[in-house]
């Protein structure tokens, strides 16, 4: 066993760090905020395509797709560093599509897509999700029908987060309906600027926008297929061993500003800090952020150790969000009536971002498969529960 | 032992139901938390003419004499729909601290004005540095002939903005409780009102008193002696509130429940599995626990025992589990009820504020410990 | 509504309360502790006896039948006066098999059964779950044959605590093999000192004694048959109604003790009541013990204005016995390594109940319907959630 | 980052999981817990022979030279398996504060022999009115020529009984810390030890110290000066204790999940329910975090790097979690795991006395608040 970095990994992360810290812009932020992910505006692109530029997007990608053939450790730490510095956006294109891609798809397919993920010029968005499915991925009713040189698309996407700002739609679809459940979705890449699609926005409670996406007789050509027909659900399940990943830490940054607040304010008299019940809930906090690192990095190891995670990923996944919205209410429990004042408004205390995140957590535990779904995998897969 | 409403309370309950249901749309409350003011001078006036401005007050003053549980049933009510506006604020805040402290005089001319819907009050006593203790009200009111002089800065005051009368507590001595209450014009010069923006929407102002004149007159109560008053309606105000997440619950149930019953998922209503059924069960057992302390509580101040402990309990237990209860309604509806669109949000809101208003679980938990004698 | 009892009931209050302290010596402490559970020794007979000679033992029973025609919120006073002196049996005669009798028993049952069961004569114990029929008591296995004049048992049952020293079994046995599940299940009263009927010890790991019972060619007599053959399943249900309640006072009682050892107690200089962590854990009691208390007054108020409890019955169930784990834990927290000493240990305090009732509390949200399947009734019951 | 067991800790893991399997049966458990002693002289010749009472000490004493980490492989595999004795109290709570406060001639004498398993050591800190804190140490060692005198009574001493040596924790000075470390004879003339009776039937005395004589040289470290070895010792043996519960997690979840796939309720096996599937899931989470969290505190110990906040989160999370993992397979269970006769009870009431040895939850996370900069 060992839990620290290696000094090569140091040396990147340190690197990574102090070009974070540079080039982490107050427009970068603001419009991040605005967009509520960092990836789609002005300021989102010219950062990340510096960013890539170093190979940190993608760095356990092999050089030749523009990777710098890293452990995923280092992979898993920078990720780690960009949530904290607020900037903390899962990238569809380069952290899931792209290791489908690298997976599963055709040498056309790498040799086109693969480069350009890596560089950050291209950004996808995740369409999976659909009215009638949510959990139940297989209950999906768009269809993608085959006519010869493409495919023709009818039906409706919901929940689909970043499709605005994004250039493609990574896109599940029925192209077999007579197919036994899960054996008649495929995976297609479709370029969002297509004509027949229209996106509107859902507004959430948290204030940033998700979409609804309407595709009408949209034609996707035949080579946006990703791998093989009909076999988009096997893909799905086997990215999300990969893409469960969270970590935590702009929400963990949220918590060192609670300490530093509480070590800065007096109420009736007494310094919060001073307050044993105080010290017991931020101390919890501290504990269960660094419970989920090791949930987070153990992900790392196994990919780094040929291992492919499995419940350990919705492990991770179920305990981040579930410590997430610990860490919200907590937070808010410490600042009192002022963690009820807005960003913006006169006495908010900590940029009123205390309020903001408390709205956002609660999709943590509901997105990318609720928590109800984690502990059935983690049951059935990891324990063998039986299933009949 | 009896755990039914009397037919008073249940024709008050039905009558603010069918009033509110239809006077208090979803789309009525959105828009008011927009607005500024945060509520329309019709639906005040409608209040007002079914008689719940003036509901806990004696009838020589125009109230209808009824009793505090009588009103926490009405508040469970305006919880279930949301109600905005500041009828919280007048009635309960300033209305009940009147009712204690002031003199005749001052009771017959404010409240019969409250009752008509004709006065809006509220009360200021949080600031800074301070939750709920006399030692946190510094804001001094320095006696000046016949008069008072104020200056200093009041946080978080409910509905300020479009009060008529603000009661003020301020610090007439040094002796940690020496607590006076005034009856203070909102809009006296030195009166300075700053809306604030707040996670539910509701009204909360900073209120800056820039030497405010006010007569001698306009004092509640006995000079330095309005502590017991003060906390005795902060404890009122903190079962009002808990009737009101009681409210909220049933609300917040019944999006669940009625969820589960039309939401399918890998082929099956998703009310048939064991983790939803678990939640809505968990849910169900948060609001009739968090009912029967609040109703507890309730009658004790409506049958003039003492209400302490009662209050302090239901005012603990009720602010978690109404807010757990939220959180789990959320996950029973998914994203469906992460959207703006849906109305669970705006319980989701309404509950922390609730929860953290007159004091949270652990302020409370700690004033239960000292009732129980630790 | 009304939380406070009528001058009439207080009065009534005061005489069982004078009652339980002027007789529950120490002897009968001693013997109640060593059996588990107040019935069957010499003492608790006695005691008993005595104590039902005032009707308080059926107090909400028809004078007829031996009790004082009350309302139901004296019984559950009563019973919770009883909890809270130590002595916190549940008769199964008095307050399950005596009820079903009186809806469903024959007149001669109730003649012969009834006024013995109100004079504290005569105790049964529940003969209910079986090896492979624990919530499932529709997967019963003992067989009763109809023979004429009598039935012919044979079976096993387990878990079925007080048979060793109650003596009457109230059985639930199969009589009709082929019927649907539910619809082939009988009640019977079986004399405990039947040839044939073999009681084999189970010892709990809280160190009282539940029971085997086995049958072999055990002969009933006709006229123990519960009311209508084959409808035993449905009396069970019904009676659950009536049966759940748990007034939790023996564990209130340690909340008491704890706080005043609190108050008495210093550690590391300061007195443990002043500790602001310690307050909080004992006022959270102290809180849901007061929520469980309205759980179970609404019960009685259901039953006095003629309702059924229902879901209501299988919350204050589950309410109660999570209540009192968490009584049982943060007792053992507050006295941190006195709590682990046993009674009669050197150093014990609170006279070592501490250890004892934290053992047995692991028993409370499984008997009697795990919390689990309480939850279960809540959502289908009590909130009609979908079965299919 | 690596969360691989390395060769030499598979080792220790599996030949202790194959011992163990034999030599400490449920049976040999439950029969030491009735025992007066506690263990035997074969099991505890048994486990010298493989090294294990050597095993954290340098080779210069007879040890393995192994570090924490393997040891806490070690530890891991006896929770799993209840190993009854007093082996705890020999290597970590002596051993180690022997190990880093004793001089060289202390260490090769002690320590050789622990580790032939001739000599059994405890550690006595805890007095009545104290937890965890040099001010909790009231016991005086008096100076007295070339001797100290012991008085006083020290509590949950584990072990006492049948212990040679006891590394006595005393106060030579008034200063808070002013604790000083002392080698004593467990059979010297003075020393009155009676055995406590607990919930986990582990061997935890009474020691009273009557004027008892301890020759200047048995003094281990500095006069005055024990504290920060003492709080050292305290820390390692609650990663120690969480490395117990590690293994107890282990096999509880095993109890658990096994019962799921035999139990038929309702016609289908109680593993198919949803409810059930979540309790398995939370006691998995409960495993591995707390696995995670021991083993992290016990690779920094290891690696002789600053431990204090790790070791204070680990006990503070497994304390609490390793309870709950063993109330949900109680749950799993039902009636079966309520038997005695059913091995989950042993590990129920393990649970609970290795919540509390060391610091529980509370007093760990108050460290951890502190170590956080609270």
């Amino acid at each position: 066993m060992e839990f620290s970095f290696s000094p090569e990994e140091q040396k990147l992360l340190e690197e990574v760090r102090a070009f974070i810290k540079a080039e982490t812009t107050d427009a970068l932020l603001a419009e991040s905020e605005e967009l509520g992910h960092i990836y789609g505006g002005k300021e989102g692109r010219k950062f990340i395509k510096k960013f890539a530029s170093h190979g940190w997007l993608t760095p356990n990608w092999p050089a030749e797709y523009g990777g710098l053939g890293t452990s995923a450790t280092v992979a898993f730490a920078i990720r780690e560093e960009m949530a904290r510095a607020a900037v903390p956006l899962i990238f569809v294109a380069a952290h899931m599509a792209g290791p489908t891609i690298m997976h599963f798809g055709s040498q056309e397919m790498k040799d086109k897509w693969l480069l350009p993920i890596a560089r950050g010029e291209v950004e996808f968005c995740l369409g999976y999700t659909e009215p009638q499915a949510g959990s139940d991925l297989a209950a999906l009713r768009i269809r993608a029908v085959d006519k010869g040189d493409y495919f023709l698309l009818n039906g409706q996407k919901m929940f689909n987060t970043h499709a605005h700002v994004a250039d493609y739609h990574w896109l599940g679809t029925i192209t077999d309906p007579d197919a036994k459940k899960y054996r008649g979705m495929s995976l297609m890449i479709v370029d969002l600027k297509s004509p027949g699609i229209d996106i509107r926005p859902m507004v959430t409670m948290a204030g940033w926008q998700t979409n609804e996406v309407f595709y009408e007789d949209v034609k996707v050509p035949k080579e946006n297929l990703v791998g093989e027909l009909n076999a988009g659900f096997f893909y799905v399940m086997h990215a999300l061993d990969y893409e469960r990943m969270f970590p935590l830490a702009i929400y963990a940054r949220l918590v060192d500003e609670v300490i530093e607040y509480a070590r800065n304010t007096t109420v009736d008299g007494e310094p919060l800090a001073r307050n044993p019940v105080v010290r017991q809930k931020l101390a919890q906090l501290k504990i269960e952020i660094a419970a989920n690192r090791h949930l987070y990095y153990r992900l790392a190891h196994m990919l780094d150790h040929g291992q492919v995670p499995n419940y350990q990923a919705s492990m991770q996944k179920l305990f981040a969000t579930e410590t997430v919205q610990h860490i919200t209410n907590t937070a808010m429990e410490v600042l009192g009536m002022f963690g009820l004042l807005k960003k913006g408004s006169k006495w908010a205390v900590l940029a009123g971002n205390t309020e903001r995140y408390y709205r956002t957590s609660v999709v943590e535990t509901i997105y990318a498969g609720t928590s109800e779904i984690q502990r059935n995998i983690i049951a059935l897969r990891g324990l063998e529960l039986p299933r009949k | 032992m009896n755990y039914d409403l009397n037919e008073e309370q249940k024709m008050i309950k039905e009558s603010a139901h069918r009033f509110l249901a239809e006077a208090c749309s979803s789309d009525f409350v959105r828009e008011m938390i927009e607005d500024e003011k945060g509520f329309t001078p019709e639906f005040w006036g409608k209040m007002a003419e079914l008689g719940w401005m003036g509901l806990p007050f004696p009838e020589e003053v125009g109230g209808a004499g009824m009793t505090f549980l009588d009103l926490a049933i009405l508040l469970t009510e305006m919880g279930y729909y949301c109600v905005p506006g500041p009828f919280f604020s007048t009635v309960v805040l300033g209305g009940l601290t009147v009712l204690e402290a002031g003199n005749d005089e001052q009771k017959s001319r404010i409240l019969s004005e409250v009752a008509a819907g004709k006065r809006i009050l509220t009360l200021a006593w949080l600031e800074e540095g301070g939750t709920w203790s006399p030692e946190g009200i510094r804001l001094r009111a320095e006696s000046r002939d016949d008069q008072f002089l104020l200056s200093g800065t009041k946080l978080f005051v409910p509905d300020a903005h479009v009060a008529d009368t603000i009661v003020v507590a301020a610090r007439t001595g040094d002796a940690p409780d020496e607590i006076s209450l005034f009856e203070v014009d909102a809009n006296a010069p030195g009166v300075d009102i700053t809306l604030l923006d707040t996670l539910a929407g509701d009204k909360l102002c900073e209120v800056v008193f820039n030497n405010v004149k006010i007569p001698g007159a306009n004092l509640l109560g006995k000079e330095g002696g309005a502590w017991p008053v003060l906390n005795n309606t902060l404890l009122k105000a903190a079962v009002g509130k808990a009737a009101e997440m009681d409210g909220g619950s049933q609300k917040a149930l019944e999006f669940a429940v009625g969820y589960t019953k039309e939401r399918v998922q890998f082929d099956k209503l998703i009310g048939t599995y064991q983790a939803i059924q678990h939640h809505c069960a968990n849910m169900l057992m948060y609001a009739d626990t968090g009912h029967f302390l609040m109703a507890h509580a309730a009658w004790k101040i409506a049958e003039g025992l003492p209400f302490e402990e009662e209050a302090s309990m239901c005012k603990a237990w009720v602010s978690e589990a109404h807010r757990k209860l939220v959180a789990l309604a959320h996950q029973v509806l998914g994203g469906v009820g992460f959207m703006e669109e849906h109305d669970l949000q705006l319980y989701f809101r309404r509950a922390k504020t609730a929860e953290v208003a007159f004091g949270d679980a652990t302020f409370h938990r700690e004033r239960v410990a000292q009732a129980v004698g630790l």
